[in-house]
């Protein structure tokens, strides 16, 4: 379901891949990795992959190539296991999960050591040295734009959350009365966020009557936090998602940077 | 304090230079500097011909004690092979202000991974961290390469003779590092055959096991941090 | 030292704030951080809201006697108005013996061959360099791109997508180039470089006509140099 009209091009480049998103979906449902319900992560994978294909996205054809691996091994899960034991040589590979497994716990191993350089990254944040100011790239922007502390697919899970419960009511002439743009609705919540400072995204969500309005809000969300001019933080794990203006949105560039 | 022309004590000579220093400086290349200046510029510092390696961690350890006992807002840390002077982290926040720097700057969790997956592995080839990660890191590692927290380390014998990165001294002294083996759990992510035998074996990760490291920054200073930076507040 | 979280006291922030300065502080500066961080982040920063001129310019004092008496080779020095933490003269011999390492060397000529290829060309491949070298540039490619003077800027879309090379800011400070554009021939870069790796030495064929740039070059890090050391240098 592709967006009718487009007034504003959103390029969010995702640089999470299907793993990531496999490894947040098993983490969400409380699932045993070693035991995926296939069918059911499938359907949710391929829930968030709509989605992602619909809000135009730059998503990696790895995407594509997970979700046919995620079916065929839906597939091969049908047969009884002695004949898909006869079909590998190996007793141990006959589960046709067991691959995937393997892949995503390798993953998670690096995901982990990931979070632990940025406690040390956090704690060297506050730690300066004399030269700090004259380091050559000091100027280049820190890596590829971030969604700061949360996911894609955390606010894709919001997102969700929203469309389900407007799919149950959406009054359709709403929908033909209200036409909004990317553009306005960018305007609209940086001076939602001037005033309240913070806003809660499922409470920004929660005003709105239509489909329509939900994605393109949702694709002025993604544009501002691609700008840096917001950022999004969840309070623990899978807890609510704020969005607020980042702290040196708005600074004047080319303030005095030291005395 | 001296006068110049007056002979200055090892310790002090000890503290201007890590002072001026850009990087982290070794005892060894101390050593160095005491050697080569009686060398070249004899007089008074030809005093210092003989210093040695004790001598001049010795020295150090003064340093760093004295700052310590002055708390005057300095530290000595060990950062990437060697000795940093550094500010206390417990000033950070003011130290932000008064550079206009609100934002400590901090990478994205992909470029993390990125890392985390170069750092554990090195030498790794692209193709090696995409098949970790699932997907392209061609932009991640060119931001990183432009940060100059990896470097291209060779080639692979690989066909197409791939490139291999690694990481950087800047890496180590972004993350305040002193080496690389202070890494948690290096030996187990090292190498994939050397893991991944077999579903139980699978489980003892970083997050099951977390080494004592990891869990008293995450308990301890993080959270502080944190919430002395007004991270909530903002 | 105070861990990250505790309140730290009003002198550490001072000696931290000067630490981390490259310029001369005031008082006044001091007083509007205090009170900016007071307002900007609150918490444990709130509780130096009220903090006045009196009271930084005693910090400022006391960071100073600390100093003096634990004659680690540093000191506090009136500059411009401001403060500023520098290095204690007397040790500047040994300083200059370690900041001499950081100069820049000079670089060979199929060094600067390769490097005059790829700032014409840019971005280029390696296949293309050798191309043009007639001879493997493996070695010298890691070599630049250790001493940051080019870098990977992307990969290209030929077959096997070979990454592409282009020069960096460093490369433009090396040289003393304001822009790509004002690039000379490779025989001029040979000069510069010649130039540069010996400021004093009345740079041999640059003499004729010294471009501003290269002056502004050998003027700056003279400066620098002489900052990094205090007051004796030069």
């Amino acid at each position: 379901m592709p967006l009718a009209e487009r007034d504003y091009q959103v390029r969010l480049e995702v640089f999470e891949g299907p793993l990531d998103l496999l490894l947040y979906l098993i983490r969400r449902e409380e699932l045993n990795i070693y035991d995926i319900p296939i069918e059911r992560i499938t359907a949710q994978y391929l829930d968030y992959l709509d989605m992602m294909q619909m809000l135009d996205l730059s998503i990696a054809g790895e995407f594509l190539v997970m979700a046919a691996t995620l079916m065929m091994i839906k597939s091969r899960m049908l047969l009884p296991p002695e004949k898909r034991a006869a079909t590998v040589e190996d007793e141990e590979e006959a589960d046709p999960r067991w691959d995937l497994v393997r892949r995503l716990v390798e993953y998670k191993k690096f995901k982990d050591a990931a979070r632990f350089l940025e406690q040390l990254e956090r704690r060297q944040s506050d730690v300066f040295t004399r030269h700090e100011v004259v380091e050559p790239g000091a100027e280049v922007p820190v890596g590829p734009p971030t969604l700061a502390d949360v996911s894609i697919f955390d606010l894709l899970g919001a997102f969700q959350a929203a469309l389900k419960r407007i799919g149950a009511h959406e009054d359709l002439r709403e929908i033909f009365a209200e036409r909004f743009t990317v553009g306005e609705k960018i305007d609209e919540l940086l001076e939602r966020l001037r005033e309240q400072g913070e806003v809660s995204v499922t409470r920004l969500f929660e005003r709105m009557r239509s489909r329509h309005e939900i994605v393109v809000t949702f694709l002025a969300m993604l544009e501002l936090i691609r700008l840096q001019q917001i950022e999004a933080v969840q309070r623990g794990t899978f807890g609510e998602i704020v969005i607020r203006p980042t702290a040196d949105a708005g600074v004047s560039v080319g303030a005095a940077s030291d005395e | 304090m001296s006068e110049a022309g007056a002979i200055p004590e090892l310790k002090a000579i000890v503290g201007a230079v890590l002072f001026a220093s850009r990087a982290p400086v070794t005892v060894d290349r101390l050593v160095q500097v005491f050697h080569q200046a009686a060398e070249r510029i004899g007089g008074i510092a030809a005093g210092f011909a003989q210093v040695g390696r004790e001598e001049v961690a010795a020295a150090i350890e003064q340093v760093r004690a004295d700052l310590a006992a002055a708390g005057i807002g300095l530290r000595i840390a060990e950062v990437a092979h060697g000795y940093r002077l550094e500010s206390d982290p417990a000033c950070g926040p003011w130290v932000r202000v008064h550079l206009d720097r609100m934002r400590p700057q901090r990478l994205s969790p992909p470029a993390l991974e990125t890392l985390a997956i170069i750092a554990y592995r090195q030498p790794v080839t692209r193709a090696e961290i995409e098949a970790v990660r699932g997907v392209a890191v061609d932009q991640i590692l060119r931001n990183l390469l432009d940060l100059q927290l990896i470097r291209v380390t060779g080639r692979s014998d690989l066909p197409g003779r791939p490139w291999l990165f690694g990481t950087t001294q800047r890496f180590l002294e972004h993350f305040g590092l002193n080496r690389i083996e202070d890494l948690p759990g290096v030996d187990e992510l090292r190498r994939r055959e050397a893991q991944v035998a077999a579903p139980d074996g699978c489980g003892a990760g970083l997050a099951e096991k977390p080494p004592a490291e990891v869990a008293a920054l995450a308990a301890g200073s993080a959270a502080e941090t944190r919430e002395a930076m007004g991270h909530d507040a903002g």
